[in-house]
């Protein structure tokens, strides 16, 4: 059913996961970096649900499942954190956020 | 009649007593009035001492009772165990060790009551004595240590202390930094040390347990004889340690600038005890020195260059700590020379007698500061003599012991390393004959050096007038003449526990068993004729040179050090500066390196464009400084850039 | 034939989607970048379900799609951003070696992995076994046997997230 | 019941957590919330106790129904003990350090607890997905300390940094565990290890891939370099009780882990032979962070920063002692971890968590600033805090009898017993290093003793629970560093069960079931392979699958 070789989907994951990287690395603007975050999480699952799918091994969509719920735990101090930084900064411009330097 | 279990306990009360002296006066500062502070600080050492001897006449009547008895050893619990590594913490009494263990404690405890009135106005007065006390625990876990790794111990622990104590006044930030210097350039002995016991350990499969690998190096099919690279190596890495503690060429520069403390602590620790560590150690390992003639010979030569040197330098200081620091310096030449010759038994006797002429000498110079309320300048100084007739006399006598006047104990020992350098060669002769007579000639010169400079010091110090009027000198309290007097006696008489006359040297007898296994390498080529005759030129060194100051300073010639200074301007100011030594160190090494750290913490902070930007075009310049600036770390988005840079280069790398 | 063609339009989705989350020009504003990553994220289920992975697909819209959009859309709202409270933007030289050097390691990690997977096929799976691989069932059972212990520390993990966004966003006092 | 015996010194950490949560609950909101810090550091104590005496009873307990997800032997024991005293030391240093720093909040004890509690989870894991969740537990919950005094711009900023770049780490982490999956078909990572030392797996690109992103991950998380840039800022940045639990948890969880993974998965002979070997990069790795952790810490100003570098340049020296693997124990199969690195990390925590304690007492009145210069004098504001701090970073500079000198004693020689003939070099960088370093350290001590402040001075916090916690290290540090033995002998058995052994395991009888546990003997210990010991049905599939792969006829067969 699958014909789609395994190589594809990992470059597609890997892609993901260079893009979100890129983002994180990039981007000012925390929201867009959590974000970035998000998509580096998404390729590794990607990659992970492939290789299962290659190895017809059902087990590791468990892994994923629970990936996916630490990603979100993630999320949740991510943008917590944003917000306190917009209170205590009035930004959450990342740049701003480098008074501790050397 | 002392059993040996009982010489086992007293170890332990000669090790620990200074201990317990340290953590009272160092965790009650502010309970103990001054006099229990004192009475603990002075009686705990004092105790050591007594123990001492006590050790000592238990262990004659073991001796005597059993010739072959060499040591007694106390283990105390085993230390680290892991992998093929086995130490004990063990204490180890031999006659080497009580000869270091008596001077240690009992000069220590005349410095410690001498610190009675020295430091009576100090408001750190604890803290003075806990150190102090700590120093002494540390100096005699040195000396008495079993292993390898306990001396090392011990080597640390006087470092520190000395650090803690260089630095004692340290409202004044040199001296906090003297203090600073002189245990970075010790660590960078100690790096020698810790690498040459893992070289031991596995190149040689040696043990650190001093009497266990001395039986291994018995053994002439062990690899110690057949690997005679790495037991030079091993030596050298050794020595290096040594010239960190002992103040050797290259790395004496700390311990001039040691004298910023205390002067009982520069008495104590940089004169008659922890410098003395590193001539201590080769004697100790003797056994594994004269396995390598190439590291003989280097230790030999780096003492007489430090000797004559340090002499020179000497010849025109004018601080009188400074004089006495570069008189240490040089007579600590003289022991590593007499112990590279692998006269073992002439280094720890001139050890001995330097001891006590020189602890006199500080403290007689601390008695004159202390007189002159804290002037050090001999230039400012003169006619102390009858102001301060006891402390004239005790200078006096040490001075002259130090000269090398006949019947004095500086006599005798530096008689017979001056012997030694010239009539002892290693068996294997495979260094150059001709080192023997530059040994000789150098340590002669500075024979005659020693003999200028330390009787310019007195004539300026105490004939003649007073040359400050402002001063109002007085002889010091009891409990610091007391010491002087004590010292000066041992300083006038110790020599005769050494005397040149075969089989009545007292000193080489108690010492035979422990250097029985390095002296058999050593011929001697000399004979005795030549030893009194070496005796006769030494006189007339001695008192040539102190014709030559008394002429130069208080006699006719008293306008010639002046023209002297005129016509060779360039020697006197390159003497002055000590050569330029600390300031070629600044330059090679202390610049460089803080220049490079400086130099990476720009190009981290301010990135690669930084550089590029130096010769960039104008208009780029401009930008990249901009760009340079927002760069400079603390971006937290830099960071995971460069995470990404580390991983990309990982995985280039490996992939 | 069909399944590539839906696994590259899919892909060309997923990929515009990320990037329109990560290039600046698409998304100077947060919330367009929210919807671009909503994109991402639902075409993600339909690559999961060509995976098998049925049960994932529905979570990945339930969690990611749901939840966590929620969460960044009233991030978005409560901070309610303009333009100003960004200073110029900066494209630094780090910048942009970091972003040279991911791209670098995806295309160094893409030849490598595929490389060592050109010959990997992919399990066939019986038809008994393919309607129920992925599903509710087959992760369930593996969620409470073998992945027991993690799922229920899951629990800790995310009481620790709670704590945590609340001692971050709470103004004074204790945890109320 | 044996697995949750054996399991509770880490159920302990957590009860702790939720216990302290509720109390802060219950205790109302104007209370003072100090006695949470007693009660977690009780907690997390007990913790420890429980570990010491599952080892102490000599039981090597696995978890058949966890199926192999937890191996808690002497090497977890070992870490899971110092992680509960650092976590303790750290928890007592809140007690006042908050109040005076104007933290107001009860919920900071129940996130300590839980970042222990995720630590230990965290060393004691063995799949890749309950390490992950170790991980992301004691992260988070750091995150959230690190940015927990909200009035401070630097606080803030150290937890926004801290999270940035530490869910990137994760993102690497998981990135590097799904291609291990990818390569060997388990999340296990002694399967992991097993599937990638046959020769066939072994430095296939999957595997390279995963090496290098787990490497990465973990280097983060230790502060190797480089990817250190977090740490200065984070520990400067952080309340100093965080920071001090960062250098001291963190770093030792990190270690924990980085050696147990790199060897159990990729520990073959070739292990650390040439430069692309696993081992030639951490050597890389451990000679740069050396390199540089202490160069910059000669150019810093402020002591937190100070203490970071210097526990980066400690970073170096551990992982010099992770390349250099032991030769294992005599007759054994394989290597084992170099028996120094256990004794080290032991060293360095107790010493930093000790340095930083002290400088937690020095922030009375919100004081925040913790330059050279607002140290000054403190050996005549306070000499047992001076006393402390010297100890402690004398200890951390390696002098003699300390316990950071036994420490680099042993570890450097057991480097150079793995390799005589080419460690010896690194050795001597080492050594070189940790002499470099001591300009910096020494800067500190002449801080504190021979300076007056030209400045505010930092004010002294006055704090029972903080003293007695770095005292406990000050005293810690002296007595093990004159006392070793025990230490070693503990270090050592730890380290000889740091590489989860498989050839044992394919040797031993398979699978009692539910049986009690039998007092096993205590020497040694075995190492047991538990993945599939209990076989649920549904986990047929799976084994085989694994089994088909890579045991091929060695393996247990599957009933």
């Amino acid at each position: 059913m699958t014909n789609i070789p395994l190589s594809h989907w990992l470059a597609l994951a890997t892609a993901l996961f260079a893009i979100g990287t890129i983002g994180v690395i990039t981007r000012r603007n925390m929201l867009i970096a959590l974000m970035s975050l998000e998509i580096m999480l998404n390729g590794v699952g990607l990659a992970f649900l492939a290789f299962a799918r290659f190895r017809g091994d059902v087990s590791v969509h468990a892994a994923v499942f629970i990936v996916m719920a630490v990603a979100a735990a993630e999320v949740a101090i991510g943008l917590a954190l944003a917000i306190a930084m917009y209170r205590n900064n009035g930004s959450i411009d990342l740049d701003q956020a480098s008074r501790l330097k050397g | 009649m002392i059993k040996e279990t009982t010489i086992q306990s007293l170890l332990y009360v000669i090790v620990f007593a200074p201990l317990i002296g340290a953590i009272i006066n160092g965790v009650f500062p502010r309970v103990l009035s001054r006099r229990a502070v004192s009475i603990i600080g002075v009686g705990l050492p004092a105790i050591s001492f007594v123990a001492t001897v006590l050790a000592l006449v238990g262990f004659l009547g073991l001796r005597s009772a059993d010739p072959t008895y060499t040591a007694v050893s106390a283990s105390l619990f085993s230390w680290i165990v892991s992998g093929p590594i086995s130490v004990d913490f063990a204490l180890w009494l031999d006659p080497l060790s009580i000869v270091m263990t008596l001077v240690v404690t009992g000069i220590g405890s005349l410095i410690h009551l001498y610190s009675v009135g020295y430091m009576h106005d100090d408001p750190s007065y604890a803290r003075y004595f806990s150190h102090l006390n700590l120093f002494l625990f540390s100096m005699l876990l040195l000396v008495l240590g079993r292993s390898l790794l306990l001396l090392f111990v011990g080597w640390e622990g006087v470092g520190l202390c000395s650090y803690l104590l260089i630095g004692f006044w340290f409202d004044d930030m040199d001296k906090a930094i003297a203090g600073k210097k002189a245990f970075i350039v010790n660590r960078i002995g100690d790096f020698g040390f810790l690498i040459a016991m893992f070289f031991l350990i596995f190149a040689l499969g040696g043990s650190l347990d001093i009497p266990s690998l001395r039986a291994m190096v018995a053994d002439p099919t062990s690899i110690f004889h057949s690997n005679t690279a790495m037991v030079t190596a091993v030596t050298l890495l050794l020595f290096l340690g040594a010239t960190g503690k002992s103040a050797q060429i290259p790395l004496y520069i700390w311990l001039p600038d040691a004298m910023a403390g205390p002067t009982p602590v520069s008495a104590l620790i940089h004169a008659a005890t922890m410098v003395t560590a590193g001539v201590y150690m080769i004697a100790r390992l003797n056994f594994l020195y004269v396995l390598s003639p190439v590291s003989m010979a280097v230790v030999a030569t780096v003492g007489a260059l430090t000797a004559i040197f340090a002499a020179s330098i000497g010849l025109v200081q004018n601080d009188i700590k400074k004089v006495l620091a570069y008189s240490t310096v040089s007579q600590l030449g003289y022991m590593v020379l007499a112990v590279g010759v692998g006269a073992f038994g002439a280094g720890i006797f001139h050890l001995m007698t330097h001891a006590f002429f020189k602890a006199c000498l500080f403290l007689g110079a601390g008695s004159v500061i202390h007189a002159m309320a804290g002037e050090q300048d001999i230039q400012k100084m003169g006619g102390l003599r009858k102001k301060m007739p006891i402390t004239h006399i005790t200078f006096l006598i040490s001075t002259m012991a130090i000269a090398g006047v006949p019947l004095l104990s500086g006599f005798f020992s530096k008689d017979e390393i001056l012997f030694s350098a010239l009539a002892l060669q290693h068996s294997s002769g495979t260094v150059a004959p001709w080192l023997n007579k530059l040994w000789f000639g150098l340590a002669i010169g500075a024979a005659l050096m020693t003999a200028i400079y330390m009787f310019r010091l007195y004539f300026l110090t105490f004939s003649g007038e007073l040359r400050s009027p402002d001063a109002h000198p007085h002889e010091s309290p009891a409990s610091m003449t007391i010491p002087l007097i004590v010292l000066a006696t041992g300083a006038a008489l110790a020599g005769y526990l050494g005397l040149p006359i075969p089989g009545k040297n007292l000193l080489h007898n108690w010492l035979a068993p422990v250097f029985a296994g390095g002296a058999s390498a050593i011929n001697n080529t000399g004979s005795h004729t030549l030893e009194y005759a070496l005796m006769g030129v030494s006189t007339v060194v001695a008192l040539a040179g102190i014709g030559l100051a008394w002429a130069l300073y208080r006699g006719p010639w008293q306008h010639v050090p002046a023209k002297l200074q005129e016509s060779l301007a360039g020697l006197y100011k390159t003497l002055v500066n000590k050569y330029y030594v600390d300031e070629a160190y600044n330059a090679v090494v202390v610049k460089p390196l803080i220049g490079g750290s400086k130099l990476l913490h720009r190009w981290v902070d301010a990135g690669l464009i930084d550089g590029i930007a130096v010769n960039g075009p104008a208009k780029a310049l401009a930008y990249v400084g901009r760009t340079a600036r927002r760069l400079a770390t603390g971006d937290v988005q830099t960071y995971a850039a460069i995470f990404a840079i580390g991983v990309v280069l990982l995985v280039l790398f490996v992939m | 034939m069909a399944e590539q063609i839906v696994f590259y339009i899919l892909a060309t989705g997923v990929l515009l989607g990320a990037l329109a989350v990560v290039v600046p020009p698409f998304a100077r504003n947060p919330l367009h970048a929210a919807v671009a990553l909503l994109t991402t994220f639902s075409l993600m289920a339909g690559l999961f379900v060509m995976l098998s992975a049925h049960l994932l697909a529905i979570l990945q819209i339930v969690v990611y799609a749901g939840a966590v959009m929620i969460l960044f859309v009233f991030a978005i709202m409560l901070l309610n951003l303009r333009k100003q409270d960004f200073s110029p933007a900066k494209i630094t030289a780090w910048k942009i070696l970091g972003a040279a050097a991911a791209f670098l390691i995806a295309t160094r990690i893409a030849m490598v992995a595929g490389a060592a997977v050109s010959t990997h096929t992919a399990v066939d799976l019986s038809l008994e076994q393919y309607s129920t691989f992925g599903s509710v069932h087959d992760v369930g059972i593996a969620l409470a046997t073998k992945y027991l212990l993690p799922f229920e520390i899951t629990a800790i993990l995310l009481l620790v997230a709670v704590i945590g966004a609340l001692v971050v966003t709470r103004r004074q006092g204790g945890l109320r | 019941m044996s697995d949750i015996i054996a399991f509770s010194p880490v159920l302990l950490a957590a009860i702790t957590g939720l216990i302290v949560m509720v109390l802060d609950l219950l205790s109302g909101k104007n209370t003072h919330k100090g006695f949470l810090g007693w009660v977690t550091a009780v907690g997390l104590l007990a913790s420890g106790t429980a570990a010491c005496l599952l080892w102490v009873g000599g039981r090597e307990i696995s978890l058949p129904f966890m199926v192999g997800m937890v191996q808690f032997d002497t090497y977890g024991a070992f870490f899971v003990t110092l992680i509960a005293i650092a976590g303790a030391a750290s928890s007592l240093l809140i007690v006042d350090h908050n109040p005076e720093q104007g933290i107001h909040d009860g919920a900071t004890y129940p996130l300590v607890a839980f970042a222990t509690f995720g630590a230990m989870l965290f060393v004691v894991a063995t799949d890749m997905i309950l390490l992950f969740l170790g991980l992301e537990i004691m992260s988070l919950a750091l995150y959230v300390l690190a940015a927990s005094k909200q009035t401070s711009p630097f606080s803030m900023e150290a937890g926004v940094k801290y999270f940035l770049l530490g869910a990137l780490a994760s993102g690497f982490f998981l990135f590097g565990a799904a291609f291990l999956y990818g390569a060997t078909g388990s999340l296990d990572f002694v399967t992991v290890g097993r599937t990638i030392q046959d020769a066939a797996a072994h430095g296939s690109g999957l595997s390279k891939v995963a090496l290098v992103m787990i490497i990465a991950a973990l280097g983060f998380k230790i502060a190797a370099v480089p990817f250190h840039f977090w740490t200065p800022d984070v520990y400067e940045g952080s309340p100093t009780p965080i920071s001090a639990f960062m250098a001291g948890v963190v770093k030792a969880a990190g270690f924990a882990v980085l050696a147990r993974m790199m060897l159990t998965i990729w520990g073959t002979a070739e292990f650390s032979s040439g430069w692309q070997s696993p081992g030639g990069i951490l050597l890389i790795l451990a000679v740069i962070s050396m390199v540089v952790g202490n160069i910059m810490g000669i150019v810093q100003d402020n002591v937190k920063r100070i203490l970071a570098y210097s526990s980066i340049s400690h970073a170096g020296y551990i992982l010099l002692g992770v390349y250099a693997i032991g030769l294992g124990e005599p007759g054994a199969v394989g290597i084992s971890l170099n028996s120094g690195v256990p004794f080290y990390l032991l060293t360095y925590v107790l010493a930093t968590v000790g340095a930083f304690g002290v400088l937690a007492l020095m922030g009375g009145q919100g004081h925040e600033d913790m330059s050279l210069d607002s140290i000054a004098g403190l050996g005549k504001r306070s000499p047992i805090l001076a006393l402390i701090l010297t100890i402690s970073v004398l200890s951390l500079a390696g002098i003699p009898p300390l316990l950071g000198f036994m420490g680099k004693f042993v570890l450097f020689k057991q480097v150079l017993l793995a390799d005589p003939d080419r460690n010896w070099v690194w050795v001597v960088v080492a050594v070189l290093n940790s002499l470099v370093a001591l300009y910096y350290y020494l800067r500190i001590v002449l801080y504190v003793y021979f300076r007056e402040p030209e400045g505010e001075a930092a004010p002294i916090i006055k704090s029972n629970a903080g003293l007695f916690a770095v005292s406990t290290m000050a005293v810690l540090v002296l007595l093990l560093g004159v006392f070793p033995g025990k230490a070693i002998d503990a270090s050592n058995q730890a380290s000889h069960h740091a590489v989860l052994s498989i050839t044992e395991a394919q040797a031993a009888p398979a699978v009692q079931q539910e049986s009690a546990p039998t007092p096993e003997p205590k020497q040694p210990l075995r190492l047991r392979q538990v993945d599939g010991l209990k076989v649920d049905p549904s986990h047929i599939p799976i084994i085989r699958r694994a089994m088909e792969l890579k045991l091929r006829d060695s393996g247990p067969k599957p009933k």
